[in-house]
């Protein structure tokens, strides 16, 4: 087979198997992170063939396509593909997972194996939830993720509570997924497909069978599965324990790009109409999202509770951007996912820094700690601006498409209300992340800080935020390469009123072509 | 003589069930329970299934069931004692069987012209005897569950001896 | 001619007779062994359908269920022991550590 | 007989069979046991029974008429149906085997072939099964008795049994590759070609096989050297300590119907059978009735040689310890098993 | 000069920046200042040649582009520059008063820890206001506009250990974006009508649209000017200014008086297109302005820390050019800007000399006398101060007067023109006042000081906050020399410089009623084309030239007041002004800075903090969001309550319930069956 076919595949299972051998691994020593960081760089090193062979393809069809039957009876295939947004998706999950894997080098000290067996585990899930391109695969990773999340939480978590944190996310995930489910197996039941593409393109020519009010109904058991994800506004209940729980390289790929994808995939390409109907619901959610998400992290002394909501603010931008259903909005949005990715991953990376240091989250604790720890504090410094959203760095780019978006959509007749409040996000983010360098950093030692002997980075945390640094400024500067292959699908979900044309015609789509197996013979 | 074989084992079969029901000792019910497995081999056979009776006696009978009479005489089980642990096995389990059997014998009656008649002897058309069609079947087709089961049984030999063996 | 409802009913009844061994008995390895006689009674209906469908899967699906309850039986009987080990007994009404 | 159908006729003829193969087996039992006295005493330079009959030839008539007429002892600490049903068992399980295996040619009568009882298509695995099955006999014996020598002895003989009838089972399934079939007659047929040459211990290269066979056989029949469950010196008399009278009598004769049963198997699987050791060398001399009778005699001769084997061994070796016996099985036996039925697969498919 | 050098002017400076960010620490002083001052005097050589090429080719304007920057369906932003005659003049300020002020800079701050910190941060600054200025679209601009933010943050609290210089920072940053929050929304607008971000496409469809007045544009100016209060500490959001002194002097000069601050200026000059046709906005900036320049000028009346009355003289300042900008008399606005920047830099450099003369005094009260002990920095003081005042023929008083001069022939609405006039005129008054306040309390009188103990009250107050050590902050840096003593060269010497322009920079814009040609409005007349001509016109009227004059007499006779005023209180009869007025509420009010701070704190902020910790954490959080789990977790207990009595650990009775569910089962599906049947 081509690479070109099978490297989704082998992006896949790289961890699975990386997990298979870990498993086997003893645990000893440095023996597994340093096994695991192999196999996070392997995985990296094949997400970057994607965007190294990358062709130009409209909205609606994929790269690197893989269609094989898994089950044939029910129509389950085996069918993986990525568009511009699940490819920079993967590289930014395969760019996170070795530098998670840094992060843990010596933050987790015991139990390594079943660390890094579970990390790679979940690595293996959320690939596998970009790839796919069958609903029912995608189901199976993406509930898959949700196992070894919970008990990295309940594990590895950092105070007693880690289990209720755990719990909490584990119901808050699962249950909604629940109501997916019934989704999906009504669409198969109307559709007899569970193929992504050939899904679209029956939503786009208004082929899905089924009842408006059924539709309608169908398309929120997907909105609010992923919603919950996200988490978007209020039903973020499980984020801010599972944050301050969950361990620094958990807590980079926990909330977000999941979510946000699987609505962009699934529920705009499957409900486009539905969704329309919520946008302004979604919007407003955003919109109060960003000042809620601000206003509450401004209040915190915890680090990892400011970064929680802080969390909750820059999702909520995203979910404003995607939902206006504009150019900007949706490739802005697309664009925030990542870039979340890397400034909120950053942001835990450096928490979760000074946490292996001063053993404590609590910012009345520390203070001063710039005069001692030079290279953390400007790390610091310039990943709260990339949060701030400061021109020139990453995130400036995505909050000024979503909120330039915002004033123009045609799905909200409040827009400009909605646009004003999400932009006072700008002010009020500053606000909070200033407070937080202000505290941690300047000042006079705190207490805690002035216990510990200070230790700026060493090399490994370097090379660990390095990347992400540089990453910033480039993703600041050079912005049209990564949003040049985001460009069809916000295209697409832009102007919903052409069809993209379907690279292969489908060809079961009338029900009375589905025979059960055995039916015949009675 | 098929209709003659089959009341023979038949009832054969159900009337070792029933022991099994009412013999207050394990061991008694075991061996009713080879009586029944015995039973069920002829009936098996019978059916065409030659095979199977043939493992039907060997596995069940020789095998499965000689391990229970091990396991009881090794832990020197006696006749079970009258407890009530549970009042919700007789009064919602007993209705539900009844309701099993009362559905089943009803729904297999009404089926009956459909589900046709058993022919004493080969079942299968085809000239190749019952037992090579199976092993060809077995290691063609199916040739890998034929060998996961081989694992399983492997991993059931570990895990029994694991699981029995006394805490040193 | 025997129809081959015979044997289902015959194999309905002896799997009635298996669940109500089960919610009788007492002693857990006559509670397994009334499994034993479900897996039979299934085992019966497999092979008249095999019967009945000249289909020789049926039957291969007979032989796997043999295998599987040979696993399951050598494991069951050692849970039996290593439960009755610690327990000092076999009645299952007194083996209730699911219970709360 | 015109009156009587084919289904009548049958069945009169089967009847037939069953009876005069019943009676020649016990009878043969019995002098299978007067047989072992006389070849022991022999090898442990005595007479042996010498007092009943010429020879001693009706000793074992005077053996089964002490049995039967000594007092039939009931334990009362016993499970009684169990205690009574064991021996029959035992008895009926050693028996049953005999009916699948053909002990001369193909000859039939009204369309019955009269050398075998049942001609079956899985006749190894029936005489498997049943072996499998007597296990009960001792096992119920010894616990039933309520005396912990005879539940002893019959743990370790049911232990014993179930041990040695894997490598036992696996050491047939050379043969069965060979002959592609578990029809005894099949089995035979497939020996017949070039007589002694074509037998599977010479020709089918089962020499392997055969021993694996030989060793699990006498384990099987609780006999010398691992007659383990009746160490005198150890558990008085095993799983029948308890026994007297016709029960006793009854375990006595299951064991030498089982060694008889063992040395049909062994003549059938790799002596070639009913068959002569010369081929088909004398087939065309003789009248016919020869032709009928010299494989029966050829039959009757290679399982007179085991038998004589049988006791030939348990005269000249010692016991086997029982941890060594349990090594023996699993450790020894068990693999080369395997490894004969690989070798023998390898080499039919390198033919083939 | 070919145009793709642009590039280099801004990029040059950010180099310097990553040099000395990244390797300074390890470098020698001397290397670190050589790299920030070579990577600032490039620029500044590269825009004289580029004012030179400009002159000689009298080619206009001159713009770059690059590839893209933002990139989506309909809508792109390119990284593009452009340089026309305000730009240049920005630019020639920036890197004229930025390079001086470096230099100065490496004297100043010659024994401070983090010196490569500091140039590596001015440095960054120097970059983002380049390209503030250079920048041909909004979005550019936008990027410079929060750069610069982030400088200013970053030097404000550069002395980061002390707690007030940290929450300065944080202040300034917060309050510049709200600033921002309205230029963001301006862009969102400006998107949404205009569809692009480029002045040149957004001005050319203003143009082409004569009709197009008020309404939207009006809200895009408002935004815009939100915009520009924040970032010139305009009246209601000027508070984060005066606490910005809190960084070091030279930071004051360049940022906090002559670069960044007037960015507001310089944006709502280059969007007066749009201004300009919104009545109600220029209203809106004129009366912003002039409310802040009076405002502020109060404020700098009373205070004592040098510093602090120069950061409110330049609040006032601004208002002044807001005022400017108001009346449409841009290039006066930018004409008062250039002076500015060179006599606010002076005055806040030659502060900063005599701070380090005292050690690290800022408090007027403790100085008196210096004129002696320091003379250059009280001469170039000096001009500094006279041009403040408005007296000719000094910078501040052509750039002043014009400003005036034209606010009150303002057409548009005259009776606001007088009013705002009147309010401009009083301003300078108290300007000249307080500045001369300054001058007498820093210079003449008698000597205030403690010289034996001078820095060491603040080592020791320095010592409570930072216990970890001695070498810490700005002040004890300032311990090594006792005694009060004239500043290095390296340090004078750009006051020198700045002295002279602060002298004759007024001259190249004499107005043509004192007989000059006004050079200054002519040079920008490509720029302010369209608003100009309609002044020229008034221009050209005699009568309006006579009335200038009169009205330039006024101001200096106002300037001059405001003088003799400060001669008598604080030369003649010192102390007698603080004994009359310094019990009364005015005073107080004043002296408090009208409590503005307090008040934004009590109606803003803590009702925020307060409303959103009990509001929404203690109830929206914790009872709706959180609740909504333990509501749904207590039904699934109940429920779980009366199902859970079914497992009762009992195998058998497992047994019955699965039995009872098959049949269940068997039911239903039997029933389905005969149903079809």
């Amino acid at each position: 087979m081509h690479l070109d076919q099978s490297i989704l595949s082998l992006i896949v299972f790289t961890p699975l198997v990386g997990a298979v051998v870990l498993a086997l691994l003893p645990d000893r020593g440095k023996l597994q992170p340093a096994a695991a960081l192999i196999v996070t760089l392997l995985t990296f090193l094949f997400t970057l063939h994607l965007p190294a062979h990358w062709h130009s393809i409209p909205a609606g069809t994929y790269n690197f396509e893989l269609d094989r039957v898994w089950i044939a009876s029910p129509n389950i295939h085996y069918h993986v593909g990525v568009d511009g947004l699940s490819m920079w998706l993967l590289v930014l999950s395969g760019l996170l997972a070795p530098l998670g894997v840094l992060a843990s080098w010596n933050a987790i000290a015991s139990r390594r194996k079943l660390f890094y067996t579970l990390f790679l585990l979940q690595q293996v899930s959320m690939l596998g939830v970009f790839v796919s391109l069958d609903l029912f695969l995608y189901y199976a990773f993406w509930e898959m993720a949700l196992v070894p999340m919970t008990i990295l939480i309940a594990t590895f978590g950092r105070t007693d509570n880690r289990r209720r944190a755990a719990l909490k996310y584990f119901l808050y995930a699962f249950i909604p997924s629940a109501l997916l489910l019934v989704g999906m197996l009504w669409i198969y039941n109307g559709t007899h497909t569970f193929d992504v593409p050939t899904l679209t393109y029956l939503a786009a020519t208004h082929q899905i069978p089924g009842s408006a009010q059924a539709l309608w109904l169908a398309s929120l058991a997907f909105l609010i599965a992923f919603a919950v994800k996200v988490p978007v506004f209020p039903l973020h209940g499980w984020l801010s324990e599972g944050i301050q729980e969950a361990p620094t390289a958990a807590v980079m790929v926990l909330a977000g790009k999941l979510g946000l994808y699987s609505i962009l995939r699934f529920s705009f390409g499957i409900f486009p109409e539905q969704s329309h109907r919520i946008a302004p619901l979604m919007i407003a959610l955003g919109a109060i999202g960003i000042v809620y998400g601000a206003l509450l992290a401004y209040l915190q002394n915890d680090l990892k509770k400011l970064a929680a909501y802080s969390t909750l603010g820059h999702l909520s931008f995203i979910t404003l951007g995607i939902f206006t259903f504009t150019a900007m909005g949706v490739d802005g949005g697309m664009y925030q996912i990542l870039n979340h990715g890397i400034s909120g991953g950053a942001l835990f990376l450096l928490m979760g820094l000074l946490y292996e240091r001063y053993g404590t989250y609590d910012m009345r604790a520390l203070g001063g700690l710039a005069k001692v720890l030079p290279w953390i504090v400007t790390m610091f410094v310039i990943t709260a601006l990339s949060n701030v959203g400061l021109p020139m760095l990453n995130s400036f780019v995505g909050e000024f498409l979503i909120l330039a978006g915002s004033m123009r959509t045609a799905f909200s007749a409040h827009a400009v209300l909605w646009c004003v409040i999400a932009t006072t996000g700008v002010i009020l983010s500053a606000a909070y992340l200033l407070s937080m360098i202000q505290r941690v950093f300047y000042g006079a030692l705190g207490t805690r800080s002035r216990e510990v002997q200070p230790i700026d980075l060493n090399l490994r945390e370097h090379v660990t935020l390095w990347p992400l640094m540089i990453l910033f400024l480039a993703m600041g500067i050079g912005s049209t390469y990564w949003m040049r292959s985001l460009h069809p699908l916000a295209t697409a979900y832009s102007s919903a009123a052409d069809v993209p044309p379907l690279k292969n015609p489908i060809v079961h789509v009338e029900a009375e072509t589905y025979v059960p197996v055995n039916g015949g013979q009675r | 003589m098929a209709l003659a074989l089959f009341i023979i084992f038949g009832v054969l079969c159900v009337a070792g069930a029933l022991n099994l029901l009412f013999q207050r000792h394990p061991i008694n019910s075991a061996l009713s329970l080879v009586v029944v497995m015995m039973a069920l081999a002829v009936i098996y056979w019978t059916l065409g299934a030659e095979f199977l009776a043939a493992a039907q006696v060997i596995v069940y009978s020789g095998a499965i069931m000689v391990l229970f009479t091990f396991v009881i005489m090794l832990l020197n089980a006696g006749e079970e004692e009258r407890t009530t642990g549970s009042k919700a096995a007789y009064f919602v389990g007993i209705p539900g069987v009844a309701g099993i059997i009362a559905l089943l014998t009803y729904i297999f009656l009404h089926e009956k012209a459909a589900l046709g008649y058993a022919r004493l002897g080969g079942s299968l058309d085809t000239a190749t005897s019952n037992i090579s069609e199976i092993s060809r079947v077995l290691f063609t087709d199916l040739l890998l569950p034929f060998e996961v089961t081989s694992i399983l049984i492997l991993v059931a030999i570990l895990g029994a001896v694991v699981l029995a063996r006394r805490e040193q | 001619m025997v129809p081959i409802a015979y044997y289902l009913i015959l194999a309905a009844v002896l799997f009635s007779i298996g669940i109500g061994s089960f919610l009788i008995k007492r002693n857990i390895i006559t509670i397994f062994m009334s499994i034993e006689l479900m897996l039979n009674a299934v085992n019966l209906t497999f092979v008249a359908f095999a019967h009945q469908w000249k289909l020789i899967h049926g039957q291969i699906f007979v032989f796997f269920v043999m295998v599987v309850a040979a696993a399951e039986a050598a494991v069951g009987l050692a849970i039996i022991i290593a439960i009755f080990r610690t327990r000092q007994t076999l009645n299952v009404d007194n083996i209730n550590l699911m219970k709360n | 007989m015109p009156q009587l159908s084919d289904f009548h006729l049958f069945l009169v003829i089967t009847l037939l069979k069953i009876v005069v193969v019943l009676v020649i087996t016990l009878t043969a039992v019995a002098y299978t046991v007067l047989l072992e006295r006389k070849v022991i005493g022999r090898i442990q330079n005595r007479w042996g029974p010498s007092r009943v009959g010429p020879f001693g030839l009706l000793q074992p008539l005077a053996d089964g008429i002490k049995l039967f007429l000594k007092e039939d002892l009931m334990p009362l600490a016993v499970e009684r149906p169990l205690f009574v049903i064991s021996p029959m068992i035992a008895l009926a399980c050693a028996l049953v085997s005999i009916a699948v295996v053909p002990f001369g040619a193909v000859h039939t009568v009204h369309g019955v072939d009269i050398f075998q009882i049942a001609d079956i298509n899985i006749g190894l695995l029936v005489i498997l099964g049943i072996t499998s099955i007597g296990v009960y006999g001792i096992a119920l014996s010894g616990w039933s008795s309520n005396n912990k020598y005879s539940l002893l002895g019959s743990l370790r003989a049911s232990a014993q049994v179930i041990s040695y009838e894997l490598a036992l089972g696996l050491s047939l399934v050379g043969v069965v590759l060979r002959a592609g079939s578990l029809r005894l007659r099949d089995i035979v047929d497939s020996q017949s070609a070039h007589g002694l040459l074509s037998w599977n211990i010479i020709g089918g290269l089962q020499i392997v096989g055969f021993f694996i066979y030989l060793m699990a056989a006498y384990a099987e029949t609780n006999r010398a050297p691992f007659d383990l469950p009746e160490a005198e010196s150890e558990l008085v008399a095993g799983y029948h300590t308890e026994y007297s009278s016709m029960k006793f009598a009854m375990f006595f004769m299951a064991e030498y119907a089982n060694m008889i049963t063992v040395s049909c198997v062994a003549t059938l699987l790799f002596f070639g059978g009913a068959t002569s050791p010369f081929g088909h060398m004398f087939d065309a001399t003789g009248p016919a009735w020869l032709s009928m009778v010299m494989p029966v005699f050829w039959f009757v001769f290679k399982v007179f040689c085991f038998l004589f084997l049988y006791i030939w061994v348990r005269s000249t070796l010692p016991r086997f310890r029982y941890d060594q016996l349990m090594a023996f099985g699993w450790k020894f036996l068990l693999p080369l098993a395997m490894l004969n039925i690989i070798a023998t697969s390898l080499a039919l498919a390198y033919h083939g | 000069m070919n145009p793709n050098y642009l590039w280099l002017i801004p990029v040059l400076p950010f180099a310097g920046f990553l040099i000395n960010g990244t390797l300074g620490r390890k470098l020698a002083r001397p290397a670190v200042a050589g790299i920030a001052l070579l990577f600032t005097a490039i620029p500044a050589l590269l825009v004289a040649w580029l004012w030179s090429t400009m002159l000689s080719t009298g080619a206009l304007t001159m713009s770059v582009t690059s590839r893209s920057w933002i990139t989506v369906p309909g809508f792109h932003v390119n990284f593009a520059f452009a340089v026309d005659h305000l730009t240049l003049i920005m630019l020639a300020v920036v890197t004229g008063v930025g390079f001086l002020i470096h230099i100065y800079s490496a004297g100043y701050m010659a024994h401070e820890e983090g010196y490569w910190r500091f140039f590596a941060y001015l440095n960054l600054f120097m970059f983002f206001m380049l390209v503030l200025v250079l920048a041909a679209n909004f979005l550019l601009l936008f990027v410079g506009w929060e750069g610069v933010g982030l400088a200013s943050y970053l030097l404000i609290g550069f002395y980061f250990t002390k707690d007030s210089a940290a929450n300065a920072g944080k202040k300034a940053f917060v309050v510049n974006r709200i600033g921002d929050f309205g230029f963001l929304l301006a862009m969102f607008l400006i998107i949404a009508h205009f569809g692009s971000l480029s002045f040149g496409d957004v001005f050319a469809a203003v143009n082409a649209h004569p009709a197009w007045q008020g309404g939207f544009l009006t809200a895009i100016a408002l935004l815009l000017l939100v915009g520009a209060a924040g970032k010139s500490a305009q009246l209601p959001l000027y508070v984060w200014l005066p606490d910005a002194m809190e960084g070091p002097t030279p930071v004051s000069a360049l940022i906090h008086a002559a670069t960044m601050v007037t960015a507001g200026v310089y944006m709502v000059c280059r969007t007066h297109v749009i201004f300009d046709r919104s009545p109600l906005a220029l209203s809106v900036v004129a009366i912003i302005g002039a409310a802040t320049a009076i405002f502020a000028a109060t404020i700098g009346m009373v205070q004592h820390d040098i510093k602090r009355v120069l950061a409110y003289s330049t609040v006032s300042q601004l208002g002044y050019m807001f005022l400017g900008c108001g009346v449409a008399a841009y290039s006066a606005a930018v004409f008062h800007l250039m002076t500015h920047a060179f006599f606010k830099a002076l005055l806040f450099l030659a502060a900063g000399s005599v701070i380090h003369a005292l050690s690290g005094e800022q408090d007027m009260r403790l100085m008196g006398g210096l004129k002696k002990r320091i003379p250059v920095t009280y001469w170039t003081m000096t001009a500094g101060v006279i041009a403040i005042a408005g007296i000719p023929p000094l910078a501040g008083f052509f750039s002043k007067d014009e400003i005036l001069y034209r606010t009150f022939a303002f057409e548009a609405n005259p009776m606001l023109g007088k009013l705002l006039w009147a309010v401009g005129l009083l301003t300078a008054g108290l300007t000249s006042f307080y500045m001369f306040r300054l001058w007498y309390k820093t210079f003449a009188g008698e000597e205030r000081f403690d010289e034996a103990h001078l820095g060491q009250a603040h080592a020791v107050v320095h010592a409570d906050e930072h216990p970890a050590g001695h070498d810490e902050g700005q002040d004890t840096s300032h311990q090594g020399h006792h005694g009060v003593h004239e500043s290095p060269w390296i340090m004078l010497a750009p006051l020198c410089i700045l002295a002279l322009l602060s002298i004759i920079g007024g001259w190249i814009g004499i107005p043509q009623a004192l007989g000059g040609s006004n050079h200054f409005e002519h040079f920008l007349d490509p720029v302010f084309a369209a608003t100009t001509h309609a002044e020229n016109a008034v221009n050209a009227d005699q009568v309006s030239h006579s009335m200038e004059l009169v009205l330039a007499a006024v101001s200096v006779l106002v300037a001059l007041i405001g003088w003799f005023v400060a001669r008598i209180f604080y030369l003649k009869k010192p102390g007698t002004l603080g004994a009359r007025f310094g019990n009364s509420a005015l005073y107080k009010l004043v002296a408090n800075k009208y409590w503005v701070d307090e008040a934004y704190d009590a109606t803003i902020v803590q009702p925020t903090v307060i409303g959103s910790r009990i509001l929404l954490w203690g109830f929206v959080e914790n009872v709706l969001v959180n609740g909504s789990g333990f509501v749904s977790a207590a039904i699934t207990r109940l429920f779980a309550s009366v199902t859970r009595k079914m497992q009762s650990g009992n195998i058998r009775s497992y047994a019955g319930w699965l039995a009872v569910g098959a049949a269940i089962i068997l039911i239903a599906m039997t029933a389905s069956a005969l149903h079809i049947h």
